[in-house]
C-alpha cells in the first residue's frame, strides 16, 4: 500500500526531457479533455500505460465565491451557492440556509422541512443520474447517458414547476421556503417515483451484469476505508469502502431522523462498489421521498426571520450530506448584515485529492474511470 | 476530554461552546502535539476542514480553524489557534493526509505558511499570482493586473 | 487464358518503384520515411510476384513483410526519439565494403545472365512453367507432400528456429515473467 | 471500333468474373461500380448508424436536413470537403499527407476479390482470402503513420494501441479463417480452395453454410472471427484507439476536413470488408436461403422477387412517413421530397422485378442483406457495450481467442480427416 501522505507532485516543465526517453512519459490530460468533467487538468506520469503518479491542477473555474460572500448580505449570497455544485444546487442551498438558520437560532417550520427534504432527495437522484450517465460514457457505454438524462428531465421539470429554475434553483430561503408547493406537487412527485423505479432497473440491466462493465470497474481505483478517512473522502466513495457513515444518520439535520432509510455500503472500495452504492442510494432516496410526500404537514413555510438579518457575533460549522459527500459551511458573523467569512467545505475538492492514490499502478483508461467514479464537479472544486 | 487535555497542557487550551458547537482555542505552540493527541488518543480521525479567518485589526491577525470529526465518538469539534501575519504553523499533513490540499488552499488565500508541507504552492490561483485574496485588505476590485497582462495578454478590465 | 496486357510496362514501372524505394531507404535521414520507402519497395516486389503468376508468394509477402514485420519496424522506430537520430551522421565508415559487396553481387548477376543467354541455362525455359493455380499447389507439394515433399524437414527446422527466437526474445526483453 | 464493342459485349455472354475472363474494360467498369457502390453504402451507413443509434438511445437523430435527416450525410460530406485542411506545424507533412491514403487504399483494394455473386466480382483470385487479409492488414500502416506524423501524444498512443490491437487480433482472425478454409476441402476430391468464389461454391456443394458445419466448430470459428473483426476495425467495444474519453479521438485527433473524412470512409469500408469475409466464409456469400432444399424454378422465382419486394417495402415506409408528415406549409418541401424518394425507391423496386435485372441482382441482394445484418450488429454493439481496457483487450485476444482458435483448428482438422484417420488406425491394427 502506498502511503497516502506522499501525494505525487511534479512539474510539467521537466516533461520535455523525459518524453519518449523510454521509461517515463509525462502526459497532460486536460484542462480541455472530454473525460475530465470540466476543466480539470491532470498531469500523469506514466510507465507505458501504467500510472506512476499524477497531479491535479485545478482552479480554472475559480470565481472567488468565498470572497463574494464577504461582500454580500446573507440573503444575497444564497443564489451564489447554487453555482458551486451546479448539478446538486438544491443541496448546496439547503446547507447554506441551515447554516445561517443555526447562526440565527431559528428553525424552519415542519412543512418547509418536508418540502426541503423532498427537493433535496430529488436532487440527489438527479445528481446520481447525471453521474451515472457521464461515468458510463467515460467507460464507453454511450446509451446510459441518454437514459439518465431522459429521466433527470422529469426531476428538472418538477424543479421548474416549483421554483422556475431547472439547474441553479435557489429553491430555499433562510428560515424556510419562499414558494408554497404548487398544486399537484405531491402528485407529480409520486408519479415521478413510480416512473423512475423501473428506469433505475433499466440502467442496472444495461450495466450491472455487463461483462465489460464488470471488468472495467471491478478492482479499479480501490481505496480502503482507512485511506478514505485519512484523506477526508466522504459520501458514496467512503461508503463503498465499507464505512457506514452518512451525515443524514450520524448527525441528522433537517428532519431526516423522521425517515426510515438505509445506508448502503460496499466492501471492496472499487469503482463497481461505488456504482452499486449510488444505485442503491437512488432507491433509498426514493424511499425517503415517498415517506416525505405521504407525511407533508400543513402549516407555514417560513419561520419568523427579520427582513434584515444580523446574526449575533459568533461562528458556526454546519454540514449536510450532499450527493458527493460532506458539504460544510463555516460561517463567521461579526454581527453585521454581511457574513464576515464564509468557508465552504466542498466534498468534490477533498475527494479529488484521493485521485492520485486511487490511480497509482492503474492504467490510463482507469484514470478516466476513477475521475468519473469520484463524481466531482469542477464548479465546486474550484469555487 | 477537555479536562484531561487541560491537565496535560495547562492554560493553553480554552474550551468554548457556541450554539451547541464545541470548539477550543489553543495556543499556537501546542499545535502539532495537540492535534496529534486529538487524533491518536481522542479518536478524531477525520479532519473535516482547515481554514482561516483574517482579522486585520487584531495583533494576531489570523484565526486558523481545524474542523475535526471522530467516527467512533460521532462528535465534531473545532480547534482554533491565533497567529500573527508572517508567522507560520507546523503542517498537519503527517497527521491527516487530507490537510495537504486544505493547507495549500489556506496558503493560497491567506498566505499562511505551513512548515513541513510536502509541496506548498498555490492551488486555486495560478502560480505567480500576487496577493492573498481572502485577506480583508485585498480589495475585491483589485486584481493582479500584472499577471493578467503577462499571461492573458490583455489589460485588466478592472 | 488471355495474354496479359502491358506486361513490359508494368514490369518496368514496378522495377523502377522498387529501385527508387530502395534508394530512398538508404538515403532518408528520417527512419520513418525509410520504413515507408521500404514498404513501397516490398509492395512493388509483391506485385512483381503477381506478374510471375505466383500469387501465393505475393500474398505471403504482403502479409508477412509489409503487414507484419514493417508494422513492428515502424512501431519500434516511432518509440525512439527521431530528432536525436536526425542530428547524428547517418553513414558509417563501411561504405567501401558496401560498394565492393554491391559490385560482387552485380558481377554475379551479370555472369548468370550472360550464361543463360549463351544457352547454358540456369532457369527452366519459357516465361512460366505453371499456371496460377498449379503454382501454389506446387509449393504445397514441395513442402508438405509425403512422397515428393523434399523441403518438409527444412521447413520444420525453420519453424523450430523461429520458435526458439521468439522465446529468446521474450526472455531477453522481459525483466520478469 | 467494332472490335472494341465486341470486346466489351463479349463479356456479357461469359459466366466468369471480368478478371478471370481477362476483360479489362469490364474489370474497370466493375471497379468503378464497386467504388461508387461502396461510397453510397458508407453514406447510407452514416445515416443509418445515426438513426438506429438514436432510436436505441431514445432520441431522434438527424431530423432537420431533408425529411428525417435523409440529406444529412450529404450535408456532412459537403461540410467536410469545404473545411480548411489543417496540417499541424509540428507534423511531418509528407507522412501526414500520405497516411489517410494508405488507409483508404487498403480498405478499398480488398474489394477486388469480394464476390458479390458468382460472376459479380472484379476478379477471382486463387488466394482470394489471403489477399484480403494481407491487404486489410496494410491499413495498420496508415494508422501508425498517421499517429506518428501528427507529432502529438494522444495520436501517438492511439496509433500504438491501434497497431498492437490489429496485429494481435489478426492472429486469432487468421486461425478462424483457416478453420473455415479447411472445411472447403471436405469434398469428393479433397481439394480445398482459398478463392472467395470457390469457398461459397463449396458451401453450395456441401449443402450447408460453414456456420453450421461440424457443429459447433463452425459456430465457434465464426464467433472468434466476429469478435476479432470488431477489434480489427477499431469499433466499440474495442474502439480504444479512438476512445474519446481517453484519447480524445486517437490516431486521427489532429486530422480535420477531407483527410478526416478519408479515415471515416476507410473505417466504414473496412467494416464492410470484414463483414464480407464473414459472410463469404460462414454464411454462404451470395447464396439465397436454402438453395438446395428449396430448389426448382418456382422457388428460384420466389426468392428472386425479394430484392424488388424490399425496395417496395422501403417505398411503402416512405409513403407512410409522408402521410404522417405535419400538414404545415413549412413542411411542404420535405413532404414532397420524402414522397419523391419513395417514388424513386418504388421505381427501383419495379425495375428489379424485370426478368434480366432480377436474375442479375439477386446474388448481390442476398450478399448485401447479409452484410447489412453485420452492419446492424456493429451499431448494436456500439449502443450497448462499454469499452474494454487495453490490457483486457489484449487478454481477450491472446488468452481467450488465440488458444480457442488453435484448439478449433486442430479439432476441425481431426473432424475433417476422420475417415482417413480411422482407416489409418484400422491399417495399423491390422
Amino acid at each position: 500500500m502506498t502511503d497516502p501522505k506522499t501525494l505525487s507532485s511534479f512539474d510539467l516543465d521537466t516533461a520535455e526531457k523525459t518524453y519518449l526517453d523510454a521509461n517515463e512519459l509525462v502526459i497532460n490530460m486536460g484542462p480541455q479533455h472530454p473525460a475530465t468533467h470540466g476543466v480539470l487538468r491532470v498531469i500523469l506520469r506514466l510507465d507505458g500505460e501504467k500510472v506512476l503518479g499524477l497531479e491535479c491542477v485545478i482552479g480554472y473555474l475559480h470565481r472567488g465565491v468565498e470572497k463574494i460572500a464577504e461582500n454580500r448580505t446573507y440573503t444575497m449570497f444564497n443564489p451564489y451557492v447554487d453555482r458551486m455544485d451546479y448539478v446538486a444546487a438544491v443541496s448546496n442551498g439547503l446547507g447554506y440556509c441551515e447554516a445561517v438558520e443555526k447562526l440565527l437560532s431559528v428553525e424552519a417550520p415542519p412543512r418547509a422541512q418536508y418540502i426541503r427534504v423532498i427537493l433535496t432527495e430529488l436532487n440527489r437522484i438527479a445528481s446520481h443520474q447525471l453521474w451515472l450517465g457521464t461515468h458510463a460514457l467515460d467507460i464507453g457505454a454511450i446509451t446510459p447517458l441518454f437514459y439518465t438524462f431522459r429521466d433527470r428531465e422529469e426531476i428538472l421539470k418538477i424543479f421548474e414547476k416549483y421554483c422556475g429554475a431547472r439547474l441553479t434553483t435557489h429553491a430555499f430561503r433562510i428560515g424556510g421556503l419562499q414558494y408554497e408547493a404548487y398544486d399537484g406537487f405531491e402528485e407529480d412527485v409520486r408519479k415521478f417515483c413510480k416512473f423512475v423505479k423501473p428506469k433505475i432497473d433499466e440502467y442496472e440491466e444495461l450495466l450491472t451484469t455487463n461483462r465489460i462493465w464488470l471488468e472495467r470497474t471491478k478492482g479499479v481505483g480501490v481505496i480502503s476505508g482507512k485511506d478514505c478517512i485519512a484523506l477526508g473522502v466522504t459520501g458514496p466513495v467512503l461508503r463503498a469502502s465499507g464505512v457506514k457513515w452518512d451525515i443524514r444518520k450520524a448527525l441528522p439535520y433537517a428532519n431526516y431522523k423522521n425517515f426510515d432509510f438505509e445506508i448502503p455500503t460496499g466492501q471492496n472500495g472499487d469503482t463497481y462498489d461505488r456504482y452499486i452504492v449510488r444505485m442503491i442510494e437512488m432507491r433509498q432516496s426514493l424511499r425517503i421521498i415517498e415517506q416525505a410526500v405521504a407525511g407533508i404537514p400543513e402549516g407555514p413555510i417560513m419561520a419568523k426571520v427579520p427582513k434584515v438579518m444580523k446574526p449575533p457575533v459568533g461562528e458556526v460549522y454546519h454540514s449536510i450530506e450532499a450527493p458527493k459527500g460532506e458539504l460544510g459551511y463555516f460561517i463567521v458573523s461579526d454581527g453585521s448584515t454581511q457574513p464576515y467569512r464564509v468557508r465552504v467545505r466542498p466534498p468534490s475538492f477533498v475527494n479529488l485529492q484521493a485521485l492520485d492514490l486511487m490511480c497509482r499502478d492503474q492504467l490510463v483508461a482507469d484514470v478516466i474511470a476513477v475521475i468519473g467514479t469520484l463524481d466531482i464537479v469542477l464548479g465546486e472544486v474550484d469555487r | 476530554m477537555v479536562a484531561k487535555l487541560n491537565r496535560a497542557y495547562g492554560s493553553g487550551i480554552e474550551p468554548l461552546t457556541h450554539l451547541g458547537q464545541n470548539y477550543m482555542v489553543v495556543d499556537r505552540s501546542l499545535i502539532p502535539e495537540l492535534l496529534q493527541v486529538l487524533r491518536d488518543e481522542e479518536q478524531f480521525d477525520y479532519c473535516v476542514d482547515l481554514t482561516a479567518v483574517h482579522y486585520p485589526k487584531r495583533e494576531k491577525q489570523f484565526d486558523v480553524v481545524w474542523v475535526l470529526y471522530s467516527f467512533p465518538r460521532n462528535e465534531r469539534i473545532r480547534v482554533k489557534t491565533l497567529i500573527a501575519d508572517g508567522e507560520s504553523l507546523p503542517s498537519s499533513v503527517p497527521i491527516w493526509a487530507t490537510c495537504n490540499w486544505l493547507e495549500r488552499e489556506v496558503y493560497d488565500m491567506f498566505g499562511i505558511k505551513f512548515d513541513g508541507h510536502p509541496d506548498l504552492k498555490r492551488i486555486l490561483l495560478p502560480e505567480g499570482w500576487k496577493g492573498f485574496p481572502l485577506r480583508k485588505d485585498y480589495g475585491i476590485l483589485q486584481q493582479d493586473s500584472e499577471w493578467v497582462q503577462i499571461n492573458l495578454g490583455i489589460e485588466s478590465g478592472q | 487464358m488471355n495474354p496479359p496486357v502491358a506486361t513490359a510496362f508494368f514490369f518496368y514501372l514496378l522495377a523502377a518503384t522498387m529501385i527508387i524505394g530502395g534508394i530512398l531507404v538508404i538515403t532518408r535521414k528520417n527512419a520513418v520515411h525509410s520504413a515507408l520507402a521500404l514498404i513501397t519497395a516490398l509492395l512493388a516486389q509483391a506485385a512483381l510476384y503477381l506478374m510471375l503468376y505466383a500469387p501465393f508468394v505475393a500474398g505471403v509477402q504482403i502479409i508477412l513483410y509489409a503487414g507484419g514485420i514493417m508494422v513492428l519496424f515502424l512501431f519500434v522506430i516511432m518509440l525512439i526519439s527521431i530528432e536525436r537520430n536526425m542530428k547524428e551522421r547517418q553513414f558509417n565508415k563501411q561504405w567501401l565494403v558496401g560498394i565492393v559487396a554491391a559490385a560482387a553481387l552485380g558481377a554475379l548477376f551479370v555472369t548468370v545472365y550472360t550464361k543463360t543467354s549463351r544457352g547454358v541455362s540456369l532457369f527452366i525455359e519459357g516465361r512460366m512453367s505453371y499456371g496460377e493455380s498449379q503454382n501454389t499447389q506446387m509449393i504445397a507439394n514441395l513442402l508438405f507432400d509425403r512422397h515428393a515433399g523434399m523441403y518438409m524437414f527444412a521447413f520444420e527446422i525453420a519453424s523450430l528456429l523461429l520458435l526458439v527466437a521468439i522465446i529468446g526474445a521474450v526472455v531477453m526483453a522481459k525483466k520478469r515473467i | 471500333m467494332h472490335s472494341i464493342v465486341e470486346y466489351i459485349t463479349s463479356y456479357l455472354q461469359s459466366n466468369q468474373t471480368p478478371g478471370a475472363a481477362g476483360n479489362f474494360a469490364w474489370a474497370t467498369i466493375y471497379i468503378l461500380l464497386v467504388f461508387v457502390g461502396l461510397s453510397i453504402a458508407v453514406i447510407c451507413m452514416n445515416w443509418l448508424e445515426r438513426k438506429i443509434l438514436a432510436h436505441m438511445q431514445v432520441r431522434l437523430g438527424p431530423m432537420r436536413v431533408g425529411p428525417h435527416g435523409l440529406l444529412q450525410p450529404i450535408a456532412d460530406a459537403l461540410k467536410l470537403l469545404l473545411k480548411e485542411d489543417i496540417i499541424p506545424a509540428e507534423a511531418d507533412a509528407t507522412v501526414f499527407w500520405i497516411a489517410p491514403f494508405i488507409v483508404v487504399l487498403a480498405a478499398f483494394t480488398v474489394f477486388v476479390v469480394v464476390p458479390f455473386g458468382p460472376t459479380h466480382a472484379i476478379t477471382d483470385m486463387n488466394i482470394g482470402i489471403l489477399f484480403m487479409l494481407g491487404v486489410s492488414s496494410l491499413a495498420v500502416l496508415g494508422i501508425v503513420t498517421a499517429g506518428w506524423a501528427s507529432n502529438s501524444h494522444y495520436p501517438l498512443i492511439g496509433a500504438l494501441r491501434s497497431s498492437a490491437q490489429m496485429v494481435s487480433y489478426e492472429v486469432a482472425m487468421g486461425l478462424a479463417v483457416v478453420s473455415a478454409i479447411m472445411m472447403t476441402s471436405a469434398n469428393a476430391e479433397g481439394t480445398g480452395t482459398l478463392s472467395m468464389i470457390g469457398i461459397v461454391q463449396a458451401q453450395l456443394e456441401q449443402h450447408e453454410w460453414f456456420l453450421f458445419k461440424y457443429f459447433p466448430l463452425g459456430i465457434v470459428a465464426f464467433a472468434i472471427f466476429a469478435i476479432a473483426m470488431v477489434a480489427e476495425t477499431n469499433r466499440a467495444p474495442f474502439d480504444l484507439p479512438e476512445a474519446e474519453s481517453e484519447l480524445t479521438a486517437g490516431f486521427h485527433t489532429e486530422y480535420s476536413g477531407f483527410r478526416w473524412s478519408l479515415f471515416f470512409l476507410a473505417e466504414y469500408s473496412a467494416m464492410i470488408a470484414v463483414s464480407s469475409i464473414a459472410v463469404t466464409l460462414w454464411m454462404g456469400g451470395w447464396l439465397r436461403p436454402f438453395p438446395n432444399a428449396l430448389s426448382g424454378p418456382t422457388w428460384d422465382l420466389v426468392f428472386s422477387l425479394f430484392p424488388g419486394l424490399t425496395f417496395l417495402f422501403l417505398a411503402a415506409l416512405c409513403f407512410y412517413s409522408t402521410a404522417r408528415m405535419p400538414k404545415h406549409p413549412l413542411f411542404r418541401i420535405q413532404t414532397m421530397g420524402l414522397a419523391g424518394f419513395g417514388v424513386v425507391l418504388a421505381l427501383i423496386g419495379l425495375i428489379l422485378f424485370w426478368g434480366p435485372a432480377r436474375t442479375r441482382i439477386e446474388d448481390i441482394y442476398w450478399f448485401s442483406a447479409k452484410v447489412a445484418g453485420f452492419m446492424y450488429l456493429y451499431i448494436w454493439y456500439r449502443g450497448t457495450f462499454p469499452r474494454y481496457r487495453f490490457d483486457q483487450l489484449m487478454k481477450v485476444g491472446w488468452k481467450v481467442l488465440l488458444p480457442t482458435g488453435l484448439a478449433l483448428l486442430i479439432l476441425t482438422a481431426i473432424v475433417g480427416m476422420r475417415t482417413e484417420i480411422l482407416s489409418m488406425f484400422q491399417e495399423g491394427l491390422r
